[in-house]
């Protein structure tokens, strides 16, 4: 048996951070990309009874890789049942059986509200991004949502170009207003750290560090004036069956894998 | 009753400069060489829906077939962006890009009302977000029975719709299995449609999973095989991963792209 | 996750005085023993919903466990009338049920709703019949983009489903083929469910046109082979057709039907 | 061979008549009992490219008996494809994809409305019928619809207690103005004659009488003052061919079949 590099990179303390939220015996509905790696990785650790669910028709998929995308033949494959596109929206999604939604974002602001949409002006955008997916429903409809994502000025803004899935509004306020189901964001994770919403104004607070990450780093990387919870946790660093079973996944898969 | 033909004849006759075209394919099944077809026989003004609109519609937009795009999510699945699209939707290039923009569950219970004959379907969903305000299909409708709000979103009813499938048999039934997406719904939806299939077989012997869109329901069954490449048919191949990283590249620039488009398509 | 039960202990567990419940099973897989164990456990006060009542729903109704049915065709199929709900709705024997009645499409989209937890579902249906002037649970609707008057109905989200599969495993996912009428939708709109198979098995082995209900969708599981007789489980037991037939000199009459209920469920 | 017996009942008359009527290439929405009778005998007979629907989700059954009820197994087995029953009522006979829905019917009258619900008042039912089953939308939403019933006073009758239904509505011209996107019951087939509705008033009008059978009893059997067609048929009498098929059909199935 060789012996685990103990050495990690930011993306692997991410990936980790984010498996460990994941309980066991809860479904998971997961976006391809970051919330996929960490899905699985609890599913191969502490969380062996964690039922993943794929927009394209696969719950309860059983990878022994990561998924390519969000069809990849082994979701249905090892599935514990394959349903239609409109069965996993409407039967299962919408009606909130699920439990945790996991999601990507390429813009997150102070309330987590998620943008996938544009850069700039709808109308003449800077930067046409891929659009909405599943993600405004797993948003409104899971019984909880995380969000993992590396951290940046450009990525976290002090509001969103375009809401295209609500965390909890453009003041905090939003969610109860609208009736949504679910409790909305819950926890954001990114290379850096930890963040959770504040019980109060459901602003996002950093609530963790990861290893070796000071505040001051985080707050460089958030395009607000990120306040910082009084029992700041550090991360515990990834253990050498976590960093084993990630790099075996990954090594299984062949490439990594981005939306 | 459907008839099988050469995806060349049914192109010919089912689609038409100015229709509204359905191309179905949940990353499995993705009908690429029907794709391809309408960019070799050069039809314009199309409006595209698809729920994940991917390197086939990044390779029609690039070679101005399409006016309008109707979707929900539009990237390089695994990879990244689709260039094309950008380049049309930012800059208009090869021309503007009219797009008309959902969720996933939206773009769905678009096309189950669409199958189901209804002109609407009403879902949780949109509350909250903002594209209720840039896309005018959607709008609210209240529960006659509780007084709850939910959204509305109007029926998909396309020209055609384009799906690729595994096997059909020579009477057209049409039997595929995996993951099966929306294609069902798009095919129901739609006033004609085109499967291509990886083979015609004598009998459709039963497939676990497998689900059969009767004869009667499809208008053209096409043999294909490999018409889904580089995504994947369950049981005949494998996804191309290769293919579509090269696709970033290729359809990065302009110039790359048409001579890729004179190279690969219109020979 | 489903809990792998006795039948007996599932309906203690799961079935309250006064709950609203759903036996579904359309011909195929009806679920009877389930229905006379809650007979045997003396039930009272049950709403009683199901697209096709059949024998099980005269047990019930006769045995004076129901206080309402919900319904869109009840009878004895292949046969004629059921005696007891006939009984029960021109006489009031032994109890006034009040009915609450649909049409199939109407009570299949009021399951669809229910599963798919919206309040209400939309459909073509009823328009001139006299069904809405005696069912409130029947409304109009305006569709928001097109201006068209459609039906509207209310979700049913009974507070269990009760159904008869095949097989299950013992982590009690459960798998249905054959003709799977509206079963698992009437097992995602109930808050429980009870799932009675033919067999608890250690692995669902991939059968044509099966579907699975996973284990995290279903409340409890009890073996019963057999405990769809008269009706059938593909794949294990044919239709008891002769049983149907006996079942209308059995429940003609009071007397006989009683001594049939004290013999045969009651012990 | 055995020459068969060229007696026929008159309920062979009525199956045979209303199997004549399907033609081949069709689609058609069954209901059990005497419709399932001709439907099945029609795809034995001239049309062998008839696509049988049972609303408990078989597209394309090809039974070798008749089913002994509308989820008989064999129904299933023999299908092009199975489908769930929200299935096959929301994208099978809603949008106008079958071409014939062939009925029976416990009342009928003289706009074709059909009444499986009461006699009597709907609150204090003189008898309590099954109901409506798939019937009201299979009539809305057919191409056109067929109604197969035995007929006599009690069930031919001026108006319906309840319209289950609609023919053509309680003044016959009801359908147009609810936009129903049928065209209705073209064709009324029973053990005595054949009735269609007039082109104008969508009275039904009897335009045939089976071998035997004199306007007279027709009328005599029927709860209103029945118009004649001027232009009269008489039904040919059912063949060997038919009935030959019709009786190895019901020897097959061991039993008839009653709704």
């Amino acid at each position: 048996m060789t012996e685990t590099d103990l050495t990690y990179t930011t993306d692997e303390m991410m990936s980790v951070a984010a498996a460990r939220a994941l309980y066991d015996g809860a479904s998971c509905f997961v976006g391809i990309g970051l919330p996929s790696t960490a899905a699985n990785l609890a599913r191969r650790t502490h969380a062996a009874n964690l039922t993943l669910i794929y927009e394209a028709g696969a719950l309860g998929a059983k990878p022994d890789r990561l998924p390519l995308s969000i069809g990849d033949g082994i979701l249905g494959e090892t599935a514990d049942a394959v349903v239609s596109v409109p069965e996993v929206f409407n039967y299962w999604l919408q009606p909130g059986r699920i439990d945790v939604g996991f999601l990507g974002a390429a813009q997150l602001d102070r309330f987590a509200n998620i943008n996938t949409t544009v850069i700039g002006e709808y109308a003449s955008p800077k930067v046409r991004l891929p659009g909405a997916g599943g993600a405004p429903e797993i948003a409104a409809s899971c019984r909880e949502v995380f969000v993992v994502v590396r951290q940046s000025r450009r990525t976290f803004v002090e509001q969103v170009d375009f809401v295209t899935s609500v965390g909890y509004g453009r003041d905090g306020t939003d969610r109860a207003r609208l009736g949504l189901p679910g409790a909305g964001p819950t926890l954001v994770v990114t290379d850096l750290g930890i963040m959770r919403p504040d019980r109060e104004t459901n602003e996002l607070v950093l609530t963790g560090v990861h290893p070796g990450v000071d505040v001051e780093r985080v707050r460089e990387a958030t395009g607000w004036d990120l306040r910082v919870a009084p029992d700041l946790a550090t991360t515990p660093a990834p253990t050498a069956t976590e960093l084993t079973t990630l790099r075996e996944l990954q090594a299984a898969t062949g490439t990594d894998t981005g939306e | 009753m459907a008839e099988v033909v050469s995806l060349a004849e049914a192109v010919r006759s089912a689609v038409h400069d100015g229709d509204t075209l359905a191309l179905e394919g949940f990353t499995h099944l993705i009908p690429v060489a029907a794709g391809q077809e309408i960019i070799r026989q050069r039809r314009r003004d199309l409006t595209l829906v698809r729920m994940t609109p991917d390197i086939v519609y990044d390779q029609l937009i690039g070679a101005g077939c399409a006016r309008k795009l109707i979707f929900s999510w539009g990237g390089n699945p695994g990879v990244g962006s689709l260039h094309r699209f950008r380049d049309a939707v930012q800059n208009g290039w090869p021309a503007p890009l009219e797009v008309e923009e959902h969720s996933h569950a939206g773009m769905a219970n678009r096309y189950v009302a669409g199958a189901s004959g209804l002109p609407f379907a009403v879902l949780r969903g949109y509350a909250g977000t903002d594209l209720p305000g840039v896309t005018s299909t959607i709008k609210q409708i209240t529960c006659p029975f509780t007084g709850e709000e939910l959204a509305a979103v109007p029926a998909l009813n396309p020209d055609v719709a384009i799906i690729h499938a595994q096997r059909a048999d020579r009477a057209g039934n049409v039997q595929i299995w995996g993951l099966v997406g929306v294609q069902k719904e798009a095919v129901l939806a739609s006033a004609h449609s085109i499967v291509t299939v990886e083979e015609v077989v004598d009998e459709l012997t039963p497939v676990p999973g497998a689900i059969v869109l009767p004869s009667w329901a499809v208008t053209y069954v096409a043999e294909v095989p490999g018409g889904a490449h580089p995504s994947y048919a369950q049981g005949y191949s494998d996804r191309d991963n290769t293919y579509y990283q090269a696709w970033d590249a290729i359809s990065r620039e302009r110039d790359t792209f048409e001579s890729w488009v004179s190279r690969e398509v219109l020979v």
